[in-house]
């Protein structure tokens, strides 16, 4: 798995590639954690080039929802494949996040 | 058919990923869509990191052992792990409870996830622990009658 | 990095596909190109099915152990079979004489040809054989050099 | 692995899909072994969809240009990938069949 990040003081995008799972997804909590605790205001996770995501992952994604939402940021996920999306419909969480078809979407739509 | 394999890997994280892809090319074999192939390989992965994190407290010597049997109309994967017993009506009343939990509304906590995703994605789940010889975890997942129609058709032309 | 892990199949040439996504993914974890996974696939193979040909003859009940070991610069891989002792010496000339035929031009002789990719392949190519226990083929392969390298600086960067 | 054969009295084109091994090299065998029964002059075998081959495979291909040998007919290969062409260096075939990069050029070239 691989984690780049890019931000400035409003936004962030964290773009991941690979797989999610209890190996690799310690490295996607500590992007989240490092950005929430700086209260970027939208952080985006783009996983287009995610084929496949395990409880871990989801479970680090519901984290990041939780640390943004104590100083009511905006936590959005972009480009789910539909393995991915599968794992969160499973997961009965897919009406939990904000899910958005494209990275540009998730950073345009205004804050519900 | 009837052919079954085992594979043991020690219970370290980095492991997942080869045995997901040994999972999904039993679950191919056997005929499963593709949409099947990732979720059986999804609940063996989390069975397999639930040994890892809660048999083995994220210890990475002890060792999973997982025998895979391929039959006509099914898959059948059981996991066994070496650690101590493990309260499996603690466990069923988790899955219990999650369940209900979900039915009202998307829960946030993500507490239970990997035993929750294991029950809806296999047809049968079944725990069996003791105490001096682990915990023996048996899924089974059938292939959809459509999907067993097309590959006995295919077979066969 | 130290890992080892083992998977146990019937000597059923149905059974080499698996092996090879799983030797395959395994050789990906330790760092080798595309080029290497495909060879070292096609060793492990070749291995395993001279097991099904030559010591069970075409029996699909037999079994083939194989315990794979990632190392940092290395993949070893030891093919255990239960069958009869097998003539080691005999098998090393027919390597030589496949070398020997080789180098003169392309030999058209379909025979020794799996037992030559091994050897071509491998950088460590062992046998060991007795009565009562089987024969035990060792292969190492080593990465190389610059592929250590490359592996090396991306991991600190 | 799939076997798709198209002939005609001059000419047949064996098309193979999928691994070529110890499993389904018998396959492949059969259909070889039927078109040289009928002496059909050019047998062209087509590997484009293969991404894996071993012995059991190029011991096969060895055995169809033994066969069509014998009654002087042509014995071709066409579309080897990457993977199946390291294959035949390795056992130094590369040099006893005749290879073309397109069905289209192993059906029009001229018997040697
Ligand atoms: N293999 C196992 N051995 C022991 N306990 C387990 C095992 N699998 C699950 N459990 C129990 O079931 C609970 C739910 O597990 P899980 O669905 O993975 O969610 P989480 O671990 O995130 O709470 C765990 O907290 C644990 O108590
Ligand atoms: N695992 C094995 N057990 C016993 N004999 C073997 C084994 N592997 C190879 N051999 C011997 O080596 C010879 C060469 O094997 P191979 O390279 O596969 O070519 P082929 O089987 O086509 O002759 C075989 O004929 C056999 O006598």
């Amino acid at each position: 798995m691989q984690v780049i990040v890019q931000h400035d003081k409003n936004t962030a995008v964290i773009s991941i590639s690979g797989d999610v799972d209890l190996y690799s997804s310690p490295e996607m909590r500590k992007a989240i954690t490092q950005l929430s605790k700086k209260k970027v205001p939208l952080i985006v996770v783009n996983l287009k080039d995610v084929d496949y995501m395990d409880s871990s992952g989801v479970a680090t994604l519901v984290e990041g929802l939780q640390l943004t939402g104590k100083y009511k940021g905006c936590f959005r996920i972009a480009c789910l494949k539909p393995t991915v999306w599968e794992v969160f419909e499973l997961a009965r969480l897919d009406r939990v996040f904000e899910i958005y078809e494209t990275e540009e979407k998730a950073l345009k739509v205004s804050p519900l | 058919m009837k052919e079954s394999f085992d594979i043991k890997v020690p219970s370290n994280p980095r492991m997942m990923q080869l045995v997901r892809k040994t999972i999904a090319q039993a679950c191919e074999m056997v005929g499963f869509s593709e949409r099947e192939v990732h979720a059986v390989t999804l609940a063996v992965d989390e069975g397999c990191t639930n040994i890892i994190r809660h048999c083995y407290q994220g210890s990475e010597t002890g060792h999973i052992v997982i025998r895979v049997r391929l039959y006509d109309d099914k898959i059948e994967i059981i996991l066994r792990d070496f650690g101590d017993e493990i309260d499996v009506e603690k466990l069923r009343k988790c899955v219990k409870k999650m369940k209900r939990k979900l039915k009202r509304s998307g829960s946030v906590r993500p507490g239970g996830l990997g035993v929750m995703l294991i029950h809806s994605i296999m047809d049968k789940v079944h725990y069996k622990t003791s105490q001096d010889s682990g915990t023996v975890l048996r899924l089974v997942k059938y292939l959809s009658d459509a999907r067993e129609k097309e590959i006995a058709s295919n077979s066969t032309a």
